[in-house]
């Protein structure tokens, strides 16, 4: 079992002054998924990944990654093992061209190998479909193209796990599809955590689906299995 | 000397050291709290301030209490009116932007210092204090004889002395009741926690920010004011009040004012106490050490919350 | 790749054009410039924690001075020739610089000015409370007849030049060279942002201890370069003047640029110098300039050209 | 001689006419030494380029403004007598910011940029080490107006002298018999934590137990203090004379929190006048000094009938009676010093014409120094008499003793050359140029 999935949380919990953002969260992420993690405003998403990339060190419970014990492993050491991450919140690099910023991501994996690092740079931008933007500064780009460099700085780590976080806010249509687009390429080699709000993004691209509601799993299941549950329809309908 | 008048007289002396920094200080934090700007002429005004005090003290011959009452007046508004014209034609125009303004205020102390040394010249000068009375202080003991009262050698304070430390207490509780109840208060309070949301609610931040400026150096001038019939106005003596407010206001925990004044006591009075134990350089490099540590350690300051 | 072949086009000339000038100036020029690359050794150094790391120190006379006395007192005191006595200055550097660096980064920010500043302070006390053997601020001479290297005489003007500028030109390219690995890359999204470096994998605390090294030790050279070169040790050197002037110079001459230091280090000496020479109130034209600077050219003499002429500039 | 003296006096006013009387005192002291030709033999229209480093700024300010006008005295007085070897002096004066890297700097400018012919006038200890080095290797004849003992430890080079003031290892080894018998036999000295200190501590510690004294205790002030009460409890209660010492812009404010402190019930004071120089005597808070001794090089307050040319040299500086500026009586010279600006100068202008004729100017210069003795009391030397050993580069004088009196400092003793004495611990003149 341990080696099919790739990540695996035990009752972690996280308490922010009195306050409860995580309860119990037992969660398993099987290799190669493509998984969705939804939830109302405010329900422990963003922290629960947080604990899992080692933003946010959990109250307690533990996180296995790659059948290695990572709950007290510094975020740095987590990310070289094969975890990447994009901020919901734009987080590139401003003032250093795009290129760079997608270089520094490969470079620490592939060093000084300056015709690798930047063949797999120009792949990276490639697949987001901003190679023309290389040279520009990242903080001269579109909101879009930013949020568009934030993933490919992901993918030119060429993670097993990647975490993203709300990738799809801001793009303009044209753009969502094109993010679809990617993360079906990206099915079956790379394990993907998908953090979205938007549901049409979610139904598309995600093959199983958990909900979080309140710091607690609330569900889990197939895309068909959630479109059709009870309790998420009352938790964001509740909400919303 | 006793150990007992010993350290009591070292404790006087760092609550006189206390007073005067926790004043000086009060004026860098509120610069660095509120405008981020890391004022390094901020010595520079202080020093400003003991060299106007001799010069009106000097000018308005009729006594010399006249004269001194007169600078502890005058020496402020003149600092904080200069300090609001080099807000405004420098540091308005950097954008308050923290490493241009560490460049630029080093310039405005290179030229302060200048002029100083042209105008007022190299020496160290004096001011006559309003009124100066020696007090021998006396000591208890039990001794052989049950309880005695001794007048040790050198035991002793001066009514200036003292007069500058209750002066300290009062300007600043009346500083820190402006703050936490006028309106200019909290628009400053406003401005320090969000400058942008400040500026939403139509807050007039460059305005805030000369004023902020001008009042910290206002204040360190009045600090100088005080201490200059102790100490004598001299164009380099901005150096130690700089460093020692520095550190006071980092300490304290930044942008803290009951912060930055609870460090100013401490660093005063430590800086006496521990003068007592250790052999003065020895002591100095403790106590420089012991700052250093406690930031190691806590780098929000004593007094303050760690910064997200 | 073009701007590949400008870089190392413009490190040769540099370094070429630094050779040129002891040709073509002045005897008096040409000792200017031999302790402008010394002291630019020194803003290099700082350089690559401030302008490169993005870690604003402001004990940085600290690591010169450690660099300075390690070397002057093995040779005053322990009487080693030159060369070990180098090593051992740039040994005790080292380890100075690897303890500031082990408690000093746990802050980051104004608290890491305040503690380097403190511990700067402690050093120079320390210089003055051993004056037995320092001669605290009055300093001691490292004698003429012991300045000599592979039987080359230091103190004469030629060979001092090629001196300083050998240990200019090997920093220049270490910094150079440094700046475009993963390595020096890495310090740049340090600088930029450590918390999205962090998340890409990099352990920044180590990059962060090593940059603090390198920069230390960096200062050191200039330090045991400039008490071998000039003959002289003194305490004025540990003081915090010495820790604000490299931040001065790598400010006015552009801070994380490998030109910057050695534009800003020469630019304050001549500014100095010069402005000397018309009016006795120098340092009112000094403040004056710097002041002038800052307000329109925000990022230094280097960062301006990098902006407005060529963005390749390292 | 004289022809020359009545080439001077044609077409001057009498009062240039004293002054070169007295200049013929000093010549007079010169005149056995073989060489000397007299001073108005012109060779050359080009000036002699005298490179002067001042503390215009930074910490020695007070001095270097103190040493810059008695300069200009000299070199009025020297250049209207006809110059240095008929060539006219010309100070090329550059502010060293009391710090010796850029003394250091500006000797160097002297010697490639503005091709002196010899560089003088630094004070400040480590300023002349940081520059001293540069001048030996430069071959630039560098005399020093300092009172530190680096020329005469060895340190420094055959190009540096101190012709025309005692240093402090004299200075305060001759202090030690007269307070040892006038003052008291237990001592605490005060001091500050810095290589000049330090010379006060060992140096005076040494000739006192000599004499027999106790030594009580030291107190080492860490520099840049700005606050002093709270280390004097440390004084033993049994302490009979304080010796203090003290320099840097805290001065008054030391010996004023000294005053309070004992509140006129304390040990006989002892000080270096350092510790007040370009300080009125009468400042306010300064009164408790009443009663007190300092060293000082030259006495401040004009002396009845002690120094021949005191008054001579005050006219030509423009210093009143008291020792401050005839323009204004707040201003307070740095005398205890500054005389060594003037008679260095004269110093320089003698070992010039002795080394007349040479080929290689700077080095005759030093030959000439190294073979002074005697320098005479004279306009030219008017601080007293002294003795200047070559090998050391170091010259021995006379030290006054002055007690605060009414507001004003009057002599009270006159060491002997003899007692600034000490063994040779250098022989510069084995040094290869």
């Amino acid at each position: 079992m341990a080696t099919l999935s790739l990540l695996t949380t035990r009752r972690v919990c996280k308490n922010f002054g009195g306050l409860d953002a995580l309860t119990d969260v037992d969660f398993e992420l099987p290799r190669g998924q493509v998984r969705a993690l939804i939830g109302p405003n405010g329900a422990g998403k963003s922290t629960f990944v947080g604990t899992i990339c080692g933003r946010i060190p959990p109250t307690s419970g533990e996180i296995v990654f790659d059948g290695q014990d990572i709950t007290h492993l510094a975020t740095h050491r987590r990310i070289c093992l094969g975890i990447a991450y994009t901020f919901q919140i734009t987080s590139v690099f401003s003032r250093l061209t795009a290129y760079e910023n997608v270089a520094l991501g490969v470079r620490r994996i592939h060093g000084s190998r300056w015709q690798k690092v930047h063949s797999l740079v120009m792949e990276a931008l490639d697949r987001v479909r901003i190679a023309d933007l290389a040279e520009q500064i990242a903080g001269d780009l579109s909101y879009g193209h930013q949020r568009l460099l934030e993933i490919a700085m992901g993918l030119g780590q060429s993670p097993e796990l990647f975490i993203l976080d709300e990738p799809t806010q801001g793009l303009a249509e044209g753009e969502i599809e094109g993010f679809k687009d990617l993360i079906r390429s990206l099915s079956g080699q790379t394990t993907i955590l998908l953090i979205e709000h938007n549901m049409n993004v979610v139904m598309e691209t995600a093959e199983f689906i958990t909900v979080l509601n309140a710091g607690r799993i609330l569900a889990e299941g197939t895309v068909d299995e959630m479109r059709h549950n009870q309790d998420v329809q009352a938790a964001y309908l509740g909400r919303d | 000397m006793e150990f007992g008048p010993h350290f009591l007289l070292a404790t006087l002396e760092g609550a006189l050291t206390a007073a005067v920094l926790a004043l000086t200080a009060v004026g860098l934090s509120v610069v660095f709290g509120i405008m981020r700007v890391v004022n390094v002429a901020h010595g520079e005004f202080f020093m400003l301030g003991a060299v106007i005090a001799w010069f009106v003290s000097t000018t308005v011959g009729i006594h010399p209490a006249v004269g001194f009452l007169l600078a502890l007046v005058v020496a402020p508004v003149m600092v904080g009116f200069l300090a609001i014209v080099a807000d405004q034609l420098v540091l308005r125009r950097l954008d308050y932007d923290p490493e241009r303004t560490i460049v630029a205020t080093i310039g405005l102390l290179y030229c302060i210092q200048q002029v100083t040394l042209m105008t007022f010249g190299p020496d160290a000068r004096p001011v006559i204090p309003p009124f100066n009375q020696r007090i021998a202080l006396p000591w208890f003991e039990l001794g052989e004889q049950g309880f005695q009262v001794t007048w040790p050698w050198g035991f002793g304070v001066t009514t200036y002395k003292l007069a500058v430390i209750m002066f300290a207490v009062i300007i600043l509780v009346g500083l820190w009741r402006f703050l936490a109840r006028s309106k200019f208060g909290l628009i400053m309070r406003a401005t320090q926690l969000d400058r942008e949301m400040a500026l939403a609610f139509g807050i007039p931040i460059e305005r805030v920010y000369a004023i902020v400026f001008g009042l910290g150096a206002g204040l360190a001038a009045l600090g100088a004011v005080l201490i200059v019939p102790i100490r004598q106005a001299h164009y380099l003596m901005g150096g130690e009040p700089l460093l020692l407010s520095f550190i006071v206001v980092i300490i304290g925990g930044l942008g803290s004012i009951p912060g930055t004044i609870m460090a100013a006591i401490l660093i005063g009075l430590s800086d006496g106490i521990i003068s007592v134990f250790f052999s003065p350089t020895l002591a100095k490099i403790i106590a420089t050490l012991l700052v250093a540590f406690v930031l190691v350690y806590r780098p929000q300051g004593l007094f303050g919350r760690r910064l997200p | 790749m073009r701007q590949n072949s400008n870089v190392v086009a413009l490190h040769a000339g540099i370094l070429a054009s630094l050779l040129i000038l002891f040709f073509i100036t002045s005897a008096y020029h040409n000792g200017n410039l031999a302790r402008i690359m010394v002291l630019a050794v020194f803003a290099m150094g700082y350089n690559f924690l401030f302008g490169y790391t993005g870690l604003l120190s402001l004990g940085h006379a600290l690591f010169f001075s450690a660099g300075m006395y390690g070397l002057g007192i093995s040779m005053h005191h322990l009487e080693l020739s030159v060369l070990p006595a180098f090593a051992v200055a740039l040994l005790f550097t080292a380890m100075v610089s690897a303890a500031i660096g082990f408690l000093a980064l746990r802050t980051t920010g104004v608290a890491f000015m305040i503690v380097t500043l403190m511990f700067a302070q402690a050093g120079y006390l320390t210089i003055l409370l051993f004056g037995k053997y320092t001669r605290g601020d009055e300093g001691f001479v490292i004698q003429q007849a012991e300045r000599t290297l592979f039987g080359l005489d230091l103190t004469d003007p030629s060979i001092r030049y090629f001196a300083a500028f050998a240990l200019f030109a090997a920093s220049y390219l270490f910094i150079a060279w440094a700046v475009r690995t993963s390595f020096g890359r890495c310090l740049v999204a340090i600088r930029e942002n450590e918390a999205r470096a962090r998340m890409l994998g990099y352990d920044t605390a180590r990059h962060k201890f090593l940059a603090l090294l390198a920069s230390g030790v960096l200062s050191g050279v200039s330090g045991a370069g400039y008490a071998l070169l000039f003959g002289y040790a003194g305490a004025t050197f540990a003081s915090v003047q010495y820790s604000i002037l490299p931040l001065l110079w790598v400010l006015l001459g552009g801070s994380g640029t490998t030109l910057g230091p050695l534009i800003g280090t020469a630019f304050a000496f001549y500014l100095v110098d010069i402005s000397s020479e018309f009016t006795s109130a120098y340092l009112l034209v000094v403040g004056a300039a710097i002041v002038f600077l800052t307000l329109f050219f925000p990022q230094g003499l280097a960062g301006e050209i990098r902006r407005r002429i060529a963005p390749w500039l390292p | 001689m004289k022809k020359d003296s009545t080439k001077l006096l044609s077409g001057v006013s009498r009062r240039l006419a004293l002054k070169s009387i007295g200049a013929l005192g000093g010549a007079a002291a010169f005149s056995s030494i073989p060489g000397f030709t007299g001073m108005v033999h012109g060779q050359t229209d080009e000036p002699f380029r005298l490179g002067f480093q001042v503390h215009r700024t930074g910490i020695g300010a007070a001095y270097g403004r103190w040493y810059e006008r008695t300069t200009n005295a000299a070199v009025a007085r020297i250049n209207s007598q006809g110059g240095i070897d008929g060539r006219p002096i010309e100070i090329i004066a550059e502010d060293d910011g009391t710090d010796p890297k850029r003394g250091a700097e500006v000797v160097e400018k002297f010697a490639t940029q503005h091709n002196c012919d010899a560089a003088f006038g630094t004070l400040f200890s480590h300023v002349v080490i940081g520059s001293a080095p540069r001048a030996g290797e430069l071959k630039l004849p560098y005399l020093v107006v300092s009172e530190g003992h680096h020329v005469a430890s060895g340190i420094l080079n055959r190009y540096t002298l101190q012709p025309c003031i005692t240093d402090v290892k004299s200075q305060v080894q001759a202090m030690a018999p007269y307070v040892h018998d006038n003052l008291g036999k237990k001592v605490t000295m005060i001091y500050p934590d810095f290589a000049f200190g330090h010379d006060h501590r060992d140096y005076f510690s040494e000739a006192f137990a000599r004499r027999g004294g106790t030594i009580l205790e030291q107190i080492a002030i860490p520099p840049a203090e700005t606050a002093f009460t709270r280390y004097f409890p440390k004084i033993p209660r049994d302490t009979e004379v304080l010796y203090h010492v003290m320099v840097g812009p805290a001065v008054l404010t030391f010996v004023k929190e000294l005053g309070e402190f004992f509140g006129g019930s304390g040990p006989a004071l002892f000080g270096f006048i350092d510790s007040l120089e370009a300080v009125d005597i009468n400042s306010p808070g300064l009164e408790f000094l009443d009663g007190s001794y300092f060293w000082e090089g030259m006495p401040r307050y004009q002396q009845q009938g002690m120094l021949a040319y005191d008054a001579e040299y005050r006219d030509a500086v423009g210093v009143d009676a008291n020792g401050a500026s005839v323009s204004d009586a707040r201003d307070v010279s740095t005398y205890a010093h500054m005389f060594g600006c003037w008679e260095t100068l004269h110093f320089i202008r003698d070992i010039v014409s002795r080394a007349q004729g040479s080929s290689n100017m700077k080095q005759a210069m030093i030959e000439a120094a190294e073979s002074v003795t005697d320098i005479t009391e004279s306009i030219e030397h008017p601080q007293g008499n002294k003795l200047f050993n070559g090998k050391t580069h170091q010259v021995f004088g006379h030290q006054y003793i002055t007690r605060v009196n009414g507001g004003r400092l009057d002599a009270v003793h006159t060491t002997s050359i003899e007692d600034t004495f000490y063994p040779d611990e250098v022989d510069y003149t084995q040094q290869e140029f």
